[in-house]
């Protein structure tokens, strides 16, 4: 985390101080907020609703990690890029809107592709990482570096109409791979280029991946360990799922992990973490 | 000898998209000499629901890598599993994990 | 609604090309969209994050209404608002900032609060009015406005860690009087100011607030009819709670109704529409 | 004679602010010659479970104006208001009309 601080100034008391009357929160939770720091895997559809609430919340340092560019087909659901950012690195666009909203917040932009080489230094840095990438390798990898580094992580995603969020590694919960020992077959991976999604939808989702961010952050806690809840737009249904509990037999949260390094996730996977075009056909 | 059972399958996050794009399938098993557990509900959705390739919904005797199965609102894997006994009026829901973002 | 189109427009299908893969949506939604005008009243918690989705989407005309203008105590919360936008009306805040993401569509501003002299009128020009005001004489205001000039209505609201959500006065269901004969005692009511909100809180209720709009605007249809969407923060808990169907004795939508236009909503509510400090002492 | 009754009565909206800020209550509800409805129920959390200012959540014999009531994830209008039996296991929820935006 980032350095403690024993009180807020006045500018700060103003700004926040509609939800410093939540006795939840309170200048306690306020202090948390503000020497945390949250890494962003993906800047799109997911990452830019909730990178926006953090920093509004006055999250202390944000970390937006992103290889890609904006393109004018990610604007109906990526919506801290404008127009003219076409072209624009997503972590540096996002960064920039996000100053605009917030200037006392740290924004660490990351134009690059999360690699097994870098993924546990960087997580290192960070005490809450939310996953709001795009694709199955870049999802394993994620997960485990964060349970080699020890850091709660809230997973979101979304597509067509559907969201589903767990939260990952926290309170002795399982992680990802307890859940998904094995990948699924790279032809079943449906991305929101073929298969499309509402904008909203990622919307709504990367909100809620925000409300859990802030409530682990702030030491409210967050209710989603060994918990799913799934979206259904087209019932306007929320259900929660209660999951399984951390396996003992998990390569690499379990008790006794085959795993103790990043391994190759392309090649685990069968398909790759940056390609629009992410189906390999083996 | 199991007495005829009624189930709500559910479809989600694209696994829908092999059973005609229909979600919620009201289904009604007929009676036979052993209980009905998650093996044979799977048997039977191959056999009578399944409109195509069969292989991205079941490998061997259980459902495909990345497809998660709820029964009644929780994990299969806290139920029992493949091994589950079905009740009347079970809700089984199998979910394809999206990964977008 | 605006004029009918026969067909998108290249760019149009760049942008969209995500939604429009959609079956559920396809070009014959997104046309929909691209001709209906939309009324968002109050650019506020709620709002913002409402705008914001809709004009994204290819709503083609948001109405934008706030009397208010641009405070810091705001940006925890109101994420289309900057820090260089202090004191500028939020209306002309919000068209500014929309304008960035989606400058096809067309923004309204209207910088003044919806009373009854000028709700019916202002309503009659929109096809959908988004109720994200933050008081009580302007709920029943906006709800008798949407009765008397035939509109559905989709109304949210945040308070503390909960929000509702109710669409009112669509396909034949009650309206905000049918479930609200009487208003509720003017101590009773506590505002965001009073009782603070966390702000992600009205994040996630504008953003399946922005869903229900366009499910309506698009003719796939809300499911919301008659049913509350109650959301609890802390639990992370949403419900589905069936509600009673129109009332034939209620006072605007009834069989025989006794209000045949608009009542002086400050008297009747025993509270202001405007003031910082809501309740009026009586 | 109706047998006691197990209920979970929930406040929300702000209304469990006058029940100590708790909003969930396992209540269990003493044998009596009449059944349980909801007008019953409402003289006992007046005079069991309310902690301050009354009148700011019962006026006259009902709810005051703002507060839904909802049994078992309904509006009470479509199950009888006043006059519902209750049930063992019943869900019966207090919540106030939320306005801020
Ligand atoms: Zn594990
Ligand atoms: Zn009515």
């Amino acid at each position: 985390p980032l350095e403690a601080r024993a009180a807020l100034s006045p500018a700060e008391i103003l700004r926040y101080s509609r939800q410093l009357v939540l006795p939840e929160l309170g200048v306690r939770g306020q202090l948390r907020l503000s020497r945390c720091a949250v890494l962003v895997v993906g800047c799109g559809g997911l990452g830019c609703p909730l990178a926006q609430y953090l920093a509004a919340a006055g999250i202390g340092r944000l970390g937006l990690l992103d290889h890609d560019v904006v393109e004018m087909s990610n604007l109906h659901r990526q919506v801290l890029h404008g127009e003219a950012r076409e072209g624009l690195p997503k972590a540096l666009s996002a960064a920039a809107t996000l100053r605009q909203l917030n200037s006392t917040g740290q924004y660490v932009p990351y134009h690059l592709a999360l690699s097994p080489s870098t993924a546990l230094e960087l997580v290192r840095q960070y005490d809450v990482v939310a996953d709001c990438s795009d694709n199955v390798p870049t999802r394993y990898l994620v997960s485990d570096a964060c349970v080699l580094a020890g850091k709660p992580l809230v997973s979101a995603s979304a597509l067509r109409l559907e969201g589903q969020l767990v939260v990952y590694n926290y309170q002795g919960g399982p992680c990802y791979r307890c859940l998904f020992p094995k990948p699924p077959p790279a032809e079943t991976v449906t991305n929101c280029a073929d298969g499309g999604v509402l904008g909203v939808v990622p919307g709504i989702m990367g909100c809620i991946q925000a409300l859990e961010v802030l409530k682990i952050a702030s030491g409210i806690g967050s209710t989603f360990n060994q918990f799913m809840l799934m979206f259904d737009a087209l019932e306007d249904r929320f259900r929660n799922i209660k999951l399984r509990p951390k396996k003992p037999d998990c390569a690499i949260c379990g008790d006794k992990p085959t795993m103790t390094s990043l391994q190759d996730y392309e090649a685990f996977c069968g398909s790759s973490a940056t390609d629009k075009c992410r189906t390999l056909r083996l | 000898m199991a007495a005829p059972m009624s189930l709500l399958v559910e479809f989600g996050g694209g696994a829908e998209l092999l059973f005609d794009g229909i979600k919620k399938h009201q289904v009604t098993l007929p009676c036979q000499p052993e209980p009905w557990d998650i093996r044979n509900l799977l048997k039977w959705i191959k056999q009578n629901l399944l409109k195509e390739r069969p292989e991205l919904f079941i490998q061997g005797d259980t459902v495909r890598p990345g497809i998660l199965v709820l029964i009644n609102d929780a994990d299969w894997e806290l139920m029992g599993e493949l091994d589950y006994k079905l009740q009347d009026q079970d809700n089984v829901v199998f979910i394809s994990t999206l990964h977008g973002g």
